[in-house]
């Protein structure tokens, strides 16, 4: 190659490139709504349909209502790939541009913004995942975790499991496997089970998967199929998910008794399992189906009119309404921190007001077409999770179907661990910064 | 080759070969790879100050007879005699540190590395500068490297490669490689050289040249070295003494003028030209 | 015309030794340093700091370390991912441990522990060459890896199985943590890596680095002249790794904040390893290329569309990505398989030329 | 302690014999798809010296290749054809683009080529199929299913998934037609000839080029099929990538020439896994696959360092 063709081809693109940096400022009249999403690499079964939910919520608003108070959405994505160093660049290219929230989908990404968040006051919003001690908004002023932590949902399977067997005394002597994702995000709810494990005297027993052996679950299935453990509770995520209901299958355990944290409620990771998954249970907190007025309104205005790249059957999937629930509250907290300061364009200062005051009631649900959608939840300043309660779904072999009531967690014991857990994290990280922010109301 | 034998460079040896002191005595030396013998039952000596000189036929053992005094190679039996002491089992640094140096039947140079710094790594064991001082370069290390820096330019100068000692080995004409290799075997001021067909495809102009500083190291320097050679003219004019391989084993030893005329030798080297 | 070394003579051994020889190259560093350190703090914002120099910076240290190792020793690493996880831990634990100590002086140190253990996992290298090698140094990966997740100690028994950096000052001015200014930071990293690099470009051009380079290009020779080659690989595992480890620990420190074991992946090996081998196998130059390249190109074409306007999907834009990187990655092996050092060479060679071609 | 070491694990393989057979079945199966895998670099090794790393990534390219295709609505029998003609067309343009300007490099630019490769394609796939994981189409291949069980004494029970014994059928197929092809055809024999010595193969007058595209293509053909079973075991996604990594200890282990090395060494490291996870890996809390298969293969290395074919170097001056 010629050498001056190419120090020119290489001068061309450093000129294009660097021309990129210069930041857009953020336009005046809309709320800038950066979404950290990953459409690619080894996590984009589960990231694509919470993209997708999120980003077609957004978009309907904006096209049916031109937006929340009369203020347009600007809606960007930048893909992470589930990779924390790409999930930090994101953050800090989108950060100057008025962001108003991050909900970064991964729990190592959450864990690289929750210093960050209090010193660019923007708040972080891990739906029901990240770092469970944020539940103490005492000590995380700027990180929410509704509505539930990974201890809340521990707590509730393990309730669950109890109602199974007829009475939390029944689960003594009872073996319980763990099935999970040896990271941070798979080993967290392990102290807390093991707390109840001693509690109410069943035995513990854990099944780390490693990350790059996700595909590849047979030995920890063969040690299931020797431990014969009475029930089988999953923490995974992305291609684990389809993977581990496939190797249970195949071990033929019984699925009813086999059940997956609302990470593991994906419509195609029960659909690998094929017939065999049929019976396949799942924490949820977000309603199945497109029986809601506010979807319907995603599909009338923006997939039918073309302005998604959603696939229309994948609507109303677990894990799209998940982006839905998701998408849906953080409107609903720029719609209060709108009533609350009275601002129509905010910021991030605006916004951890808004999600602090954000109380979702049933007449509100309803209100925005998505009654029964998902269960009442209330934030507050001191309690940034509300562990709301939580349902079982069920897997007939082509869809989920909600089969509990709601199960309240059992706040008794996740409480007091949380707040400890938050003085842990604080001390650990000291000088932590004390909450100086004021309690709206 | 005549060139050379009128040169007045011819060696004149001091006192008679035999009563020198031994440098290397080996004795009923034996080498095989797994079944297969590489050297049986070998003897020789070398002796301080001479040149010795190793020939035999393609395979006869010559380059092994050489990675056993090097300590590339360990014999099954027979013992090394160094410097009057018996050698034991040791790795090939020993030897390096011991004063053997050697230069290869195929070059050997460092190819990533400038005339320069080949010639600059035969100095290597004679550097003592720590870690630290090297990492701190200013003071100690810097000295240190310039005093041996000198060493290696009058190397340079003796063996007439000024004009190289920047340019990356790998991009030098074989005749010049052959050259940086004896200057780097040299900067190690060794007790004895070996040299593996330090002529092998040279012309003739670059043979004698190559004489030429084999004969003035063994004069200037009185270092010992032992040759493998194919060319005959060569080795007969330059060396001491010969010994004679053929087949893993010993045929003939002594001057060049005797082994010439033995018949073993004739024999072993039928049909070859020279 | 502007670079020519025509009429500078050397007088004395010590003028011919030293790292830029030339006169233009040395105006030329002067000029980068000044860069460096008064025009980029200068001028450039927060993202630019954050999210390209420190990352930058990081990497090429970290390529620094690999280079020697791989580079300039000759051993084929696929675990330097793994060895800056373990200089992050170490540093981690360090300041847990010590709170009141200097941070980049616990950093500093942190380098040690990762050199134990690279020298450990170097051991093998003695009889193992090659892609062999490589077989070795994935082992130490994968198990180092698992380590970072089962030894909680090693995280303080966090919940959240990462290691958090906490906030520290040095000299009244926050350094690490999430308070820590973009610039802070940046001058923090930007002389860690320049004293490194410095350090080590002594290292590489006397004795020691002479007898890597050996190692390299002929083991059998450079033993038979004396250097004994488990000492001298075993020196160069333990210094790359000790860089290595120093890149890993300013990583968490100083960029990113906190680590989980997945951040020092295989991934982070390969990243390494290209930036190692697309620089040039065995130029500290070529390492701040390689990871230039590899680091910045992907952020660039990040933007290109937004600049042009165009509006394509966030992960098209990182399907074409990986697509360019890869493609041009090939493109580059071909062109030059020497790396970018080497193409920087021909390009001050056309420039001593000009203007003529020859 | 040491009872947990070295007595509990046997007490465990004789009192559950069935459970035993259930792991060394399932070390049997992993063992073959590992080998499957390593069969692709083996072939490419061979025959131009090229440690491909992309060959995992052409697992996941062929398999959503395959699984993209039938999505479109083309029927399972022709969407696996069409996916073989992909992968010639894959082979024909690395050959073209990515190995003959490459001609000659030292070892770690080639690999590196192939790493760059590994880039371009994931992009690719991506780009083309998206990024979600896809069901294999095991059954529309006409791929068996089911499962049979075998009972053992009382309570045990030895479980065989039909797909499985597939798997190994297919993989002893493909090894026994690529030993056919290598030993009775002409090609075969140019390709050992290739493997032995590039130039003297030039000299008498067989093309390089032609050779490499066949390998590659060769080496596609065993991404398919490994692509297909492995897919079917999980799904098809990128993070199947990440097994091929498991290709490396099985190389060493059975040499990078040798096909039979690479059945063998692909059934060690599978056996040794599996056994070592389950009756081992507890005590260290589990989860030791991940590195287990190296830690094997360096044992290995270091009493043996020229694997388990080749001969014993000696180095020469």
């Amino acid at each position: 190659m010629n050498f001056k063709q190419f120090a020119l081809g290489t001068a061309v693109a450093v000129a294009l490139g660097s021309s990129g940096f210069v930041q857009q400022a953020a336009a005046e009249d809309s709320n800038y709504i950066p979404l950290l999403t990953y459409r690619t690499g080894p996590y984009a079964g589960s990231g694509i349909p919470i993209a997708n939910g999120m980003s077609d919520y957004f978009a309907m608003l904006n096209e049916r209502d031109g937006g929340i108070g009369g203020v347009k959405l600007n809606v960007e994505e930048c893909e992470t790939g589930y990779n924390a160093q790409k999930g930090v660049e994101c953050y800090e290219a989108t950060k100057g541009k008025g962001a108003l929230v991050y909900n970064p989908y991964s729990t190592g990404i959450t864990l690289q913004l929750i210093p960050k968040a209090s010193v660019d006051k923007i708040p972080v919003l891990s739906m029901g995942y990240g770092l469970s001690a944020a539940a103490d908004g005492n000590v995380f002023p700027w990180i929410f975790n509704a509505p539930d932590t990974y201890w809340d949902g521990a707590s509730v399977v393990i309730k669950y499991i109890a109602h199974q067997e007829g009475g939390l005394d029944k689960l003594k002597g009872k073996k319980i496997g763990y099935l999970f994702l040896d990271a941070g995000y798979g080993r967290e709810p392990i102290p807390l089970l093991e707390d109840l494990a001693k509690k109410y005297g069943f035995e513990l027993l854990q099944y780390p998967v490693p990350g790059k052996e996700m595909q590849n679950q047979s030995s920890q299935w063969l040690n299931v199929r020797r431990d014969r453990p009475d029930y089988m509770v999953m923490w995974g995520w992305g291609a684990m998910n389809p993977t581990a209901v496939k190797e249970a299958v195949k071990t033929r355990f019984p699925m009813d008794r086999f059940i997956g944290v609302w990470w593991s409620a994906g419509d195609d990771d029960a659909a690998a399992g094929g017939a065999g998954a049929k019976g396949y249970k799942a924490m949820n907190f977000s309603g199945v189906g497109t029986e809601y007025p506010a979807i319907q309104d995603i599909v009338k205005y923006v997939i039918d009119a073309g302005k998604s790249e959603t696939d229309k059957a994948m609507v109303g999937s677990t894990l799209y309404n998940r982006g839905v629930l998701n998408a849906m509250m953080v409107a609903e907290a720029i719609r209060t921190a709108q009533e609350k300061t009275g601002k129509k364009v905010l910021t991030g200062e605006d916004m951890r007001i808004g999600l602090e005051s954000l109380d979702l009631t049933a007449e509100r649900l309803k209100e925005i077409g998505l009654d029964g959608f998902a269960h009442p939840m209330k934030i507050t300043c001191e309690d940034h999770a509300g562990s709301e309660p939580v349902f079982i779904q069920q897997w007939d072999g082509a869809k989920w179907n909600k089969i509990t009531d709601w199960f309240e967690p059992m706040t008794d014991v996740v409480r007091p661990l949380l707040e400890a857990a938050a003085k842990d994290y604080a001390e650990k990280n000291a000088p932590w910064p004390a909450r100086t922010e004021p309690c709206p109301n | 080759m005549n060139a050379i034998m009128t040169s007045e460079e011819m060696p004149q040896v001091a006192a008679p070969t035999a009563e020198r002191e031994d440098l290397l005595r080996v004795d009923n030396v034996s080498l095989s790879f797994g079944g297969v013998k590489a050297i049986t039952d070998i003897s020789f000596d070398i002796k301080k100050g001479e040149i010795r000189a190793i020939i035999g036929p393609n395979g006869a053992g010559k380059t092994s007879m050489l990675n056993v005094i090097n300590g590339f190679y360990h014999p099954q039996v027979g013992t090394i005699t160094w410097q009057g002491q018996v050698r034991r089992k040791m790795k090939p640094y020993e030897a390096a540190s011991q004063g053997i140096a050697r230069t290869f039947q195929n070059v050997a140079l460092f190819r990533g590395m400038t005339t320069l710094d080949n010639i600059m790594s035969g100095r290597s064991l004679k550097m003592r500068k720590n870690f630290f001082w090297q990492m701190m370069w200013y003071g100690p290390a810097r000295e240190e490297e310039i005093e041996h820096r000198k060493k290696v330019e009058e190397i340079i100068d003796f063996l007439e490669i000024q004009a190289i000692r920047k340019t990356p080995v790998g991009r030098l004409p074989y005749g010049l490689q052959k050259r940086v290799e004896l200057g780097r075997a040299l900067a190690m001021e060794p007790d004895l050289l070996l040299l593996d067909e330090p002529m092998a495809g040279m012309n003739l102009e670059e043979k004698a040249d190559m004489s030429r500083f084999i004969l003035d190291v063994n004069q200037e320097f009185g270092t010992t070295i032992a040759l493998i050679e194919h060319d005959m003219g060569v080795v007969m004019d330059l060396s001491d003494r010969v010994v004679v391989l053929d087949y893993g084993k010993k045929i003939a030893d002594g001057p060049p003028e005797e082994v010439q005329a033995s018949q073993a030798v004739i024999d072993a080297y039928l049909g070859v030209s020279h | 015309m502007f670079y020519r070394e025509a009429g500078q003579f050397k007088t004395s051994y010590e003028a011919d030794q030293s790292l830029f020889p030339i006169r233009q190259d040395r105006i030329g560093i002067a000029v980068l340093l000044l860069i460096a350190f008064v025009l980029i703090p200068l001028t450039a914002n927060d993202f630019f700091l954050t999210s390209i120099m420190i990352p930058f910076l990081v990497f090429s240290l970290a390529a620094i370390g690999l280079n020697v190792l791989t580079g300039f020793a000759g051993q084929l690493s696929l675990g330097s991912g793994a060895f800056m996880g373990v200089g992050a831990y170490a540093a981690y634990k360090l300041t847990s441990i010590f709170p009141d100590v200097n941070v980049i002086f616990l950093v500093l140190v942190s380098g040690f522990f990762s050199a134990a253990i690279g020298a450990v996992f170097g051991l093998p290298s003695l009889r193992i060459k090659g892609l062999y090698l490589a077989v070795t140094t994935l082992a130490a990966q994968f198990f180092l890896e698992w380590c970072f997740i089962r030894i909680p100690w090693l995280y303080n028994y966090n919940a959240s199985g990462a290691i958090e950096i906490p906030k520290r000052d040095m000299f009244g001015i926050t350094v690490s943590g999430a308070e820590a200014t973009p610039l802070a930071r940046y001058f923090v990293v930007l002389a860690i890596t320049v004293v490194i690099a410095l350090l080590v470009a002594n290292v590489l051009r006397g004795r020691i680095g002479r007898s890597w380079m050996m190692i390299r290009d002929m083991d059998i020779a450079a033993e038979l002249m004396g250097i004994r080659p488990l000492q001298t690989k075993l020196l160069a595992f333990g210094v790359s790794s000790y860089i290595c480890g120093v890149a890993g620990a300013m990583m968490v420190f100083f960029w990113l904040n906190a680590a989980e074991p997945s951040s020092y992946s295989i991934t982070l090996s390969f990243q390494i390893l290209f930036m190692v081998i697309l620089g040039g196998l065995g130029s500290l130059g070529g390492s701040f290329m390689g990871a230039a390249f590899i680091w910045i190109l992907p952020v660039f074409l990040k933007f290109i569309p937004g600049t042009l306007g165009i509006d394509i999907p966030a992960e098209t834009v990182e399907h074409l990505t990986f697509m360019i990187v890869g493609a041009l990655i090939i493109f580059f092996l071909i062109v030059e398989p020497h790396g970018f050092a080497r193409l920087w060479q021909i390009g001050k060679q056309k420039l001593r030329v000009w203007p003529f071609p020859y | 302690m040491l009872y947990d070491i070295f007595i509990d694990p046997f007490v465990q393989m004789v009192t559950m014999p069935d459970f035993f057979l259930q792991v060394l079945w399932e070390g049997f199966v992993t063992g073959i798809l590992y080998a499957l895998i390593a069969l692709g670099f083996v072939l490419i090794f061979k025959a131009s010296g090229v440690f491909n790393f992309a060959q995992g990534i052409m697992v996941v390219f062929a398999g959503l290749t395959l699984v993209g295709l039938h999505e479109h609505g083309i029927p399972a029998y022709l969407a696996l054809l069409l996916t073989i003609v992909v992968m010639g067309i894959l082979a024909y343009g690395i050959e073209r683009v990515v190995m003959r300007p490459l001609v000659n490099q030292p070892d770690i630019i080639l690999l590196m080529a192939t790493i760059g490769l590994t880039y371009f394609l994931v992009g690719f796939g991506e780009f083309v199929f998206g990024g979600e994981p896809k069901q294999m189409i095991a059954e529309q291949l006409g791929l068996p299913t089911g499962s049979t069980a075998f009972e053992m004494g009382e309570r045990g029970l030895v479980i065989l998934q039909h797909i499985d014994i597939a798997a190994a059928l297919i993989a002893i197929i493909m090894v026994t037609a690529l030993a056919i092809f290598f030993n009775k055809t002409r090609i075969g024999r140019a390709l050992r000839a290739v493997a032995d010595d590039h130039q003297a193969a030039l000299s008498v007058g067989i093309s390089l080029n032609q050779i490499w595209a066949i390998v590659w293509f060769a080496a596609g053909l065993v991404a398919l099929a490994t692509g297909i079973m492995w897919g079917a075991r999980s799904d098809v996604s990128f993070a199947l990538e990440i097994v091929a990594f498991k290709a490396l200890p099985v190389l060493i282990l059975g040499g990078f020439t040798s096909i039979p090395g690479a059945i063998i060494g692909g059934l060690i490291i599978g056996f040794g896994e599996k056994i070592g996870e389950i009756y081992w890996g507890g005590l260290v809390g589990g989860g030791i696959e991940s590195w287990l298969a190296y830690i094997i293969a360096l044992i290995f290395l270091l009493f043996r360092p020229q694997g388990l074919f080749g001969e014993k170097i000696i180095e020469r001056v």
